[in-house]
């Protein structure tokens, strides 16, 4: 019987650690993969209310995201192999032709 | 409308069907001479019986009126296009239409040869029909159709030699044409905001109104108590702030101080438009519109008083040029200046029937003279500088016979008409006004007047020719009669208000309201004194040029009195150096100043600042903002992040 | 848990564009390369289909009040189906010229288009996020289809980021209100938002970071950065498509969460407020030092979402029937003015608004158009986009937010100076370019275009006829 | 349905943006159809104005009203009218039509068909600007005229023609945007307090004199503010002035723009039409910093003017100037300055549009547009000469002349004014003097003199010299007989002073 | 007994995403991040939720991770980061602006006034995979058929990008 809070707030901290990993990781997987990081703390303040609120609304909403996470990752790991043919590097500071 | 109305309607018709015939049909140097002249002489016949019938109007109501139609009614603004006809308007009239027609008649001859005599003797019949409509109005805003009507004509006059590029002495027409018109500009200015005020106080502009003693001019005594706050400026009675923006426009038209600098440019045009417009005429309308208005005036003492200074002054700064001039018809010009001085230092004095008398009698010799030299210009083949002259009596006698009448009649020798008027004049500064200061000025500019006159008949007629390639001859044509006659009526010309008859002053008494004074012989001797002294000073004169000095004088070179009065007498020969300041104060900088605003200002201050300007911050902030788009998807994260916390934050604490 | 009973009239139009999707991917595989147009007329098909089967559709909600059918969800899902087959008929012309042959392409569109009609018609988040998911990946695709263009992957790529970045803030803010009002049904989180304690923190956060979660797809500043770059490495059938649709649906996503605060939404307010007011002013300004024309009217039309946000953030019926008005406008606007880019571009440069000058005497046609699509962009009448400026200023005023209307009005004021610029390039310059070709389907899809704004400029009456408003 | 059992006022908008189409779709070689569609246009819509002009009733309000619902749902109308107050621009309005035409004479052909086009183009917006009573009608037509004049000037033009062209769009267009935020400020307002959604401005004017409306003074001043900012820009006054001069210096040498747009007058017009009877108060609020503005335009544009080596800026300068005038008549909100405000624009209608004739002769010499390269020209064309000189003379503003009744009515309004007074006018009335002064300048550099070796100007032709004649003849008229025009504006400006909402 | 079970997988999913989030290798990340999957599959089980524990392993620790790592081997882009970070400011604003968002949830979380402390965790339910497929397959049917949509949608867009031009 713990609080909701502890799990909402490690939901949130660990949010909070994919914003980071967005943000300062200049691989465009190492983006992905906080990207997935969010989700999933996501996924977890989901979890925690589902239960909270004896929902199963919550944890279908979960399978949804996990299903959109996968395919988000699929598209975007295939844009990125495609664009490191050409460029041979996965950094997306090296990807600042378009601008102004 | 009754006969007498038509009858005055007809005056000012003659001169602009002359003026319209001129313009749109006749071309002929002879047909339209003709017409001009027939046109002027018609309206003077027509003047005449007018007069007859004005004369049998009873005293208390003594005028004939006619309004034609309403020209404007809009709230306040009431002004109608109406004629006024009483013994004031009779006598200007008759000097307008008299001395006209005998000009009419000269120029005939004068301009044969010109080039484009049609429009000559069109401009000059609407200057005519023009300064009927200023004395004839029975309402200010007519009277400034008429005022700026007849500065329309003297610029075009002045201009009639447009295409060449300087006439004698050295003046460029186009250029005295625009001067002269701006010049009076600026006095009208003050004449509107003057029209403008009566409309606010009186809500109308009628002199009279229709029956007689409906117009403003009756309301002034009421308002005399009123008093207009200035601001900054003070506060000033409102009849006297009227007369005060009065004042300018006279000073405008009669080349007064501070506005007279055009008059002797305006001498670039042909002389009979000089003896017209810039002397018997349109100079003299400021100080009909001074008589017209007396009865502000009288209210207002200030602003008389600042007529008579300004009258005063002008009259000793006229003199002390005409001194100096070697060109003839610049002297005359500066004399003329000098002169309207008397009248308006009368006028202000309220001496109004004197400052009438001496428009009328001026009006005579001072068109004599000017016809005078035109004949002299004539025949000495547009020369116009004296010290090329010299023994002209022998050459043109006719000439020098009637232009001796003008000279003495100007110089107010006994018995000529000029004596009688000026006189009248002196004395009243004398024993009405009791005006030392002014009376002493007066004084010393009529002995002036003796002395420069003397010195121009010795310079032109006296002695012998000094410029032997010209061949002087006098031929007048149809110039003789108008001289002739001039001569006559400057000679007798007095007579019209003689100590003890005065049949002017009764004349106008049902304006002016005005007795003569009776006659004593204390004035009788103070007139003798001063015309004594004239006469004196003038042959002092006449010996000084036509004697030793004589032989000195040659074309080019100065007087001898420079070379002991020196920059005292070129300040006099420059006209007091005014028109040097106005250069150097007014033009110059103004010249410099426009072009800085429209090239500097306008571009760049208001354009570049203002509007470019701003245009510009934009356009920085816009290249700022898109440098921060710096095509690197994690800032874009970032600035998404930041917008977040913002949010979030402000939700978190207000919600 | 019965199974639940299924109108499939509330979502024809919905079901006729996925089946047709589906059917059309397989049908493709048996259209010879050489004319793929057919492929493109049959998703205009479908999409035509689709837009009068939206006369039929019956109000209501169906599949346990997962998704629901009315007056604005009409008018909006008929402007989006328009849109697309303007798309897909310029598509048809302008991706074969810059030589994408690829069919998927249209296969694609129409599932995006899905995706919008879901926003449109989603009532519970599920339906939304899931919707916006799909039109967000649909859209990934189709911003790099233009591969081996560089700014195209690129393009992709950053769009995907910043999409799954914004995602996961949607997810977050739907766990967070699902935590708070412990349902997924907008209808039911109206009912019980928290009035204290935890949840209610719960629920505004949640709702600020939904809110976030559909605002990038609208490009509200600050979440507008990736618009400029993904307009222009896009293709630009595709920017066209995506510049329209997907803001309209993004809008009205936005106004079905905003109407579930109901009076609370005073409280987000001065949010919404500096939202719109940052929008329209940034996607002016910096639209100014644009030269790429893409590029120019990607911030053009960030500034307009400011616009919408003005009339949205009311919330009462009039500001939403404005902003639906707006967003018509725009959409046919901006379609045109990328049509005649289309036309002018030829494979894959980036046009400059130096390659506009003299464009009036090489085609005065399509020139007319362009003049037409800017004074609209600008809002000068009688177009479009005057009644539909006019329209939300007015519902601005209507809660006294003046500043709002002021900023909106120097917006447009810094927007008209960088329309006309363009508008006076095309007038008076000179160039020794041939005449552009003018494709039959672009030709249509032009015409129509042009006499829409027209014709809301002068009949702005008909636009609500047309959308079937409940004026 | 009016009295006339035609729609009057819908023609005279309909005739010329008919006739633009038609010249627009016409082939571009039938040059002598252009000029000739264009031509019958105007010459038809003179006629229709004057048929409005003579069958016109001498009441206030509006008449040969045709009205149509438009935007049913926020209450908008098409809804246009004639009264006292605009028959006159409409009348001028459709008189410069011909004139223009007369001066796009020297057009050259290849390029005369769109010119023409948007020549009609712009008369048609300019008229329906004067015509509309419905408030948001009225800003449709405000903001079209820009559109074809900034089309004239970058097409046609000469110069810095694009960036003239750019500025005189979006320049006035910035100010008018505001003008629409304030119109639906007042149109909610209204709504909020009566519940009525109406743009029509004699019912708006209505319900905010008879106190249905109430607006507290600050959003009044607001509202206020957007109207002026979008009119002050339009008409000009100072410091907002210059994109005019920019925008005549660009525009074809013929002066046909100029003189088409001379009539653009419509920010004065707005002025008198919606500002006065709306915000009576805050224009009284506004009149003194507002005519310190209007003496400096008066001053300001007139000593500019003065230092102009193009005669067409001048001529700008000189409208900047004369409006100046007219904005001082319009704060005064007197019948007087009102009259004189409108009569002032008419006249500069007149006496500008013939100077612009004037300039465009000129201008097909050597000499081109500087007033410095001529010399002498009465003496070469005395006929020409002579015309010019009267004409300017009727815009220095000599009595006798159309020019001066319109000036001494709006400084007499202005000085009658309680809240500008004859402080203002002592300032303003320096511009007779500055205006004589460049003006006369003008002409004596070009006129006078000996005639120039370099550029001789030739006689003008018979048909220069009749279109400047019966200019001349019409200046005389209105000089000698303002009551002819003031008598049918008065029963409006009388309403329209005293508060009363014209039915 | 809870408490230290959550604490612990607590601990360990944060410690594997702050590792992730710092190690400079790739490879390294995505086992990190594996860690971090796995704590909060327990966690799920601590919260009832069997099946989406279950999912939670198969997707992401079965699928997407080892498409992550086959990704990465496969282009041999462990390494991509060395050259120095051309943005100065970025990293240290990123970490302002997370503080300041961690800062602004845990005032959500705590400065609220308590009314009723929600506790998650009581055994009385219990999401059986059967309910969460009748959900599925009843209430969330469109939804489960767009969630197969998407997945087409990600199927189409992988092959199109890359196909191969003709």
């Amino acid at each position: 019987m713990l609080p909701t809070i502890f799990y909402i707030g490690l939901s949130a901290l660990l949010f909070v650690i994919g914003v980071c990993g967005v943000l300062m990781r200049r691989s465009a997987l190492m983006v992905f993969m906080s990207v997935e990081l969010m989700l999933n703390s996501a996924n977890l303040a989901l979890v925690t209310f589902a239960n909270q609120w004896k929902s199963l609304d919550a944890q279908v909403m979960v399978f949804f995201v996990i299903t959109i996470a996968a395919a988000e990752v699929a598209v975007g790991l295939a844009l990125l192999v495609m664009i490191f043919m050409r460029k041979q590097t996965t950094n997306i500071d090296s990807m600042t032709t378009l601008k102004g | 409308m009754t006969q007498l109305a038509w009858l005055l309607v007809l005056i000012p018709a003659f001169p602009l069907a002359g003026f319209l015939l001129n313009a749109f049909f006749l071309r002929g140097e002879r047909a339209t001479g003709i017409v001009a002249s027939l046109s002027i002489v018609a309206s003077f016949v027509t003047t005449l019986v007018a007069v007859t019938n004005l004369a049998a109007t009873p005293e208390e109501a003594r005028y004939i009126s006619a309004h034609l139609w309403d020209w404007l009614a809009i709230g306040k603004v009431n002004v109608s296009v109406g004629l006024w006809f009483d013994p004031l308007t009779a006598v200007m009239t008759l000097l307008i239409t008299g001395v006209g027609a005998l000009i009419h008649i000269y120029s005939i001859s004068y301009m044969h040869g010109d080039s484009r005599p049609h429009r000559y003797f069109a401009y000059l019949n609407l200057f005519v029909f023009a300064m009927l409509i200023l004395v004839m109005s029975d309402n200010l805003f007519l009277l400034f159709l008429g005022w700026e009507g007849v500065g329309l004509c003297s610029f075009l006059l002045i201009g009639h030699y447009f295409e060449r590029d300087s006439v004698a002495p050295g003046i460029v027409p186009s250029e005295a044409s625009a001067k002269a018109f701006v010049a009076n500009r600026v006095g009208d200015a003050g004449l509107l905001l003057a029209m403008m005020a009566i409309v606010s106080n009186f809500g109308t502009l009628s002199f009279f109104g229709a029956d007689g003693n409906s117009g403003f001019i009756s309301r002034l005594t009421d308002a005399s108590f009123i008093t207009v706050d200035l601001g900054l400026f003070g506060s000033i009675g409102l009849v006297s702030g009227i007369a005060m923006l009065m004042i300018l426009g006279v000073a405008g038209k009669s080349a007064q101080l501070p506005l007279y600098t055009w008059l002797p440019d305006a001498m670039a045009g042909p002389t009979p438009v000089s003896a017209l417009i810039h002397a018997a005429t349109m100079v003299t309308a400021g100080v009909y519109l001074i008589v017209r208005m007396h009865v502000a005036f009288d209210l207002a003492p200030d602003a008389a008083g600042v007529v008579t200074v300004i009258g005063a002054a002008t009259a000793l700064i006229g003199a002390t040029a005409a001194i100096t001039q070697f060109d003839i018809k610049r002297v005359l010009a500066y004399s003329t200046i000098s002169q309207l001085g008397f009248m308006v230092a009368a006028a202000g004095m309220g001496a109004y029937t004197a400052a009438i008398f001496h428009l009328l009698t001026h009006g005579l010799f001072k068109a004599l003279l000017f016809l005078g030299s035109g004949a002299i210009i004539h025949g000495m083949h547009d020369i116009q500088d004296m010290r090329r002259m010299g023994g002209l009596r022998t050459h043109m006698p006719t000439v020098y016979r009637v232009y001796l009448i003008g000279a003495l009649a100007l110089a107010g020798i006994f018995p000529l008409a000029g004596f009688w008027s000026k006189d009248e004049i002196l004395v009243h500064a004398w024993y009405g006004a009791q005006n030392v200061n002014v009376t002493v000025m007066l004084i010393f500019a009529s002995w002036l007047t003796a002395f420069y006159m003397g010195r121009q008949m010795a310079l032109t007629f006296a002695g012998s020719t000094r410029d032997h390639d010209v061949h002087p001859h006098e031929q007048l044509g149809t110039m003789k009669w108008p001289l002739y006659i001039l001569a006559v009526a400057s000679a007798l010309g007095g007579i019209i208000n003689l100590p003890g008859i005065h049949w002017l002053t009764d004349w106008l008494s049902p304006v002016l309201h005005h007795e003569a004074e009776l006659f004593t012989w204390s004035m009788g001797i103070f007139a003798a004194i001063v015309v004594i002294s004239a006469g004196a000073i003038g042959y002092l004169g006449y010996r000084l040029y036509s004697g030793e000095l004589l032989t000195q004088i040659k074309a080019g070179e100065e007087d001898p009195a420079h070379y002991y009065l020196g920059d005292i007498w070129k300040g006099f020969e420059m006209g007091w150096g005014l028109d040097y300041v106005y250069q150097r104060l007014l033009v110059r900088p103004y010249r410099t100043f426009s072009q800085f605003l429209s090239d500097v200002f306008d571009r760049q201050a208001i354009d570049g600042i203002l509007v470019e300007g701003s245009a510009g911050l934009v356009g920085k902030v816009s290249q700022a903002a898109s440098r921060a788009q710096n095509g690197n998807v994690r800032t874009y994260a970032l600035v998404f992040l930041i917008g977040v916390v913002i949010i979030v934050g402000y939700v978190v604490i207000g919600a | 848990m019965a199974f639940p009973s299924i109108d499939f009239m509330v979502i024809i139009q919905l079901v006729i564009v996925l089946a047709g999707a589906t059917i059309l991917l397989v049908v493709d595989l048996f259209i010879p390369a050489g004319r793929k147009r057919v492929t493109a007329v049959l998703a205009l098909a479908i999409t035509i289909a689709a837009l009068v089967a939206g006369n039929y559709a019956t109000t209501g909600t169906t599949l346990s009040a997962m998704v629901g059918f009315g007056a604005v969800a009409h008018a909006v899902n008929t402007v989006i189906l328009a849109a697309t087959a303007i798309s897909i008929l310029l598509a048809s012309d302008a991706l074969p010229k810059q030589g994408i042959e690829r069919s998927e392409t249209y296969v694609l569109m129409l599932l995006a288009t899905g995706g919008m009609l879901l926003l449109s018609q989603g009532t519970s988040l599920a339906t939304l996020f899931l919707g916006l998911e799909l039109l967000s990946i649909a859209l990934y695709v189709l911003t790099a289809i233009a591969f081996p263009n560089v700014a195209s992957e690129e393009a992709g790529l950053k769009y995907l980021i910043v999409g799954s970045f914004g995602a996961g803030f949607l997810v977050f803010g739907i766990a967070l209100t699902f935590g708070a009002t412990g349902t997924l049904m907008l209808s039911q989180i109206a009912e019980n938002i928290p009035q204290n304690g935890i949840e209610r923190g719960y629920f505004w956060v949640g709702v600020s970071m939904m809110l976030v979660g559909f605002g990038y797809k609208v490009s509200l500043v600050p979440f507008h950065m990736w618009t400029p770059d993904v307009y222009q490495g896009a293709p630009t059938p595709i920017t066209a498509y995506m510049s329209v649709g997907s803001k309209v649906a993004g809008f009205i996503a936005i106004v079905s969460l905003l109407q579930v605060l109901g009076n609370e939404l005073i409280t987000m307010r001065p949010v919404l407020m500096a939202l719109s007011i940052a929008t329209m002013l940034v996607g002016s300004i910096v639209a100014i030092s644009q030269q790429s024309l893409k590029r120019m009217l990607a911030y053009s039309s960030i500034s307009h979402a400011g616009f919408v946000m003005m009339a949205i953030l009311n919330g009462t019926p009039a500001s939403i029937d404005a902003a639906i008005f707006y967003l018509t406008a725009y959409t046919v606007t901006n379609l045109a003015a990328f049509a005649v880019l289309m036309v002018l571009e030829n494979n894959d440069t980036d046009l400059t608004i130096g390659n506009l000058s003299g464009l009036w005497q090489r085609n005065p046609g399509l020139s007319a158009v362009m003049a037409l699509a800017l004074l609209s962009l600008a809002g000068v009448p009688p177009t479009a986009g005057f009644f539909a400026k006019f329209l939300v200023i007015s519902t601005a005023w209507q809660n006294g937010i003046a500043w709002v209307a002021i900023a909106a009005a120097l917006s447009s004021a810094i927007g008209a100076f960088f329309y006309v610029r363009c508008l006076i390039q095309m007038l008076s310059g000179h160039s020794d370019v041939a005449p552009a070709r003018i494709p039959v389907s672009t030709l249509i899809a032009v015409i129509v275009v042009s006499v829409a704004i027209v014709l809301a400029g002068l009949m702005p009456g008909s636009v609500n006829a047309a959308l079937a408003f409940a004026q | 349905m009016n009295q006339l059992g035609f729609p009057l006022v819908t023609l005279l908008i309909a005739v010329p943006f008919v006739a633009g189409l038609v010249v627009w779709f016409s082939p571009r070689q039938a040059y002598g159809l252009h000029r000739g569609i264009a031509s019958i246009a105007a010459i038809a819509n003179v006629v229709l104005a004057i048929i409005g002009l003579v069958s016109m009733a001498p009441v206030a309000g509006y008449q040969f009203v045709d009205s149509a619902a438009w935007f049913p749902a926020i209450g908008l109308k098409y809804a246009v009218g004639l009264d006292g107050i605009n028959i006159w621009m409409v009348i001028i309005a459709t008189l410069v039509m011909p004139l223009a035409l007369f001066a796009a004479r020297t057009q050259t052909q290849e390029r005369q068909r769109g010119f023409y086009a948007l020549l009609m183009m712009l008369s048609a917006s300019t008229i329906g600007a004067f015509v509309a009573i419905d408030l948001l009608l009225f800003y449709v037509f405000f903001e079209l005229t820009l559109v074809p004049t900034a089309m004239l000037i970058a097409m046609y033009g000469v110069g810095e023609r694009k960036a003239a062209a750019i500025k005189f769009f979006v320049y006035p267009f910035v100010g008018s945007i505001f003008l629409l935020v304030s119109i639906a400020g007042l149109v909610i307002l209204t709504w909020q307090q009566t519940g009525v959604w109406s743009f029509d401005s004699v019912a708006l004017a209505g319900a905010l004199n008879s106190g249905a409306v109430v607006l507290d003074e600050q959003v009044m001043h607001l509202l206020f503010a957007g109207f002026f900012i979008a009119f002050a820009i339009k008409t000009p006054i100072w410091p907002f002035h210059t994109w005019m001069p920019q925008a005549q210096a660009a525009t074809p040498d013929h002066g046909a723009v100029d003189i088409a747009g001379l009539l653009l007058k419509v920010g004065a017009f707005g002025f008198i039409r919606f500002a006065i009877p709306f915000f009576p108060q805050a224009m009284s609020w506004a009149a003194p910093a507002v005519g310190i503005l209007a003496v400096i335009s008066i001053i300001y544009a007139g000593i500019v003017a003065f230092g102009q080596h193009d005669m067409k800026v001048l001529l700008s300068y000189a409208t900047i100037s004369h409006l100046g005038f007219v904005i001082l008549g319009i704060f005064s909100q007197t019948v007087e300055g009102i009259s004189g405000a409108l009569l002032t624009m008419i006249n500069s209608g007149l006496t500008t549009g013939a100077l612009f004739v004037i300039v465009g002769i000129l201008a097909r010499n050597p000499g081109g547009r500087n007033p410095n390269n001529f010399s002498g020209v009465w003496a070469s064309a005395p006929k020409f000469g002579t015309l010019a000189l009267v004409i300017v003379f009727a815009s220095i503003g000599v009595p006798g002349l159309n020019g001066f009744i319109g000036e001494f009515l709006s400084l007499q309004g202005a000085w009658l004014a309680p809240h500008l007074g004859f402080g203002y006018i002592s300032g303003a009335v320096l511009g007779i003097v500055v205006s004589a002064a460049y003006l006369l300048r003008m002409f004596r550099t070009v006129f006078m003199g000996a005639v120039s070796t370099t550029s001789p100007v030739a006689e003008a032709s018979k048909s220069e010299l009749a279109v400047l004649g019966v200019l001349v003849i019409a200046m005389v008229v209105i000089g000698l007989y303002p009551q002819l025009i003031l008598q049918s504006m008065q029963p409006s400006i009388t309403a329209l002073v005293s508060g009363i909402s014209q039915p | 007994m809870e408490l230290v079970i959550f604490s612990i997988t607590a601990l360990i999913a944060v410690i594997g995403a702050v590792a992730m989030l710092t190690s400079r290798n790739a490879v390294h990340s995505a086992l990190f991040l594996l860690m971090n999957f796995g704590a909060i599959a327990v966690l799920y089980l601590l919260l009832q939720a069997p099946f989406l524990f279950a999912v939670q392993l198969i997707v992401y620790a079965g699928a997407i991770i080892v498409l992550f790592l086959f990704v990465v081997m496969l282009l041999g882009a462990e390494r991509d980061e060395d050259e120095t970070n051309p943005i100065r400011w970025q990293t240290p604003t990123a970490l302002v602006m997370a503080i300041l968002l961690i800062a602004e949830v845990v005032y959500v979380l705590i400065s609220n006034p308590q009314t009723t402390v929600a506790r998650v965790g009581n055994a009385n339910v219990f999401a059986a995979p059967t309910d969460i497929a009748r959900a599925l397959f009843t209430t969330y049917l469109l939804p489960f058929e767009i969630a197969s949509f998407v997945l087409l949608t990600a199927l189409i867009g992988v092959v199109v990008l890359h196909q191969r031009r003709s």
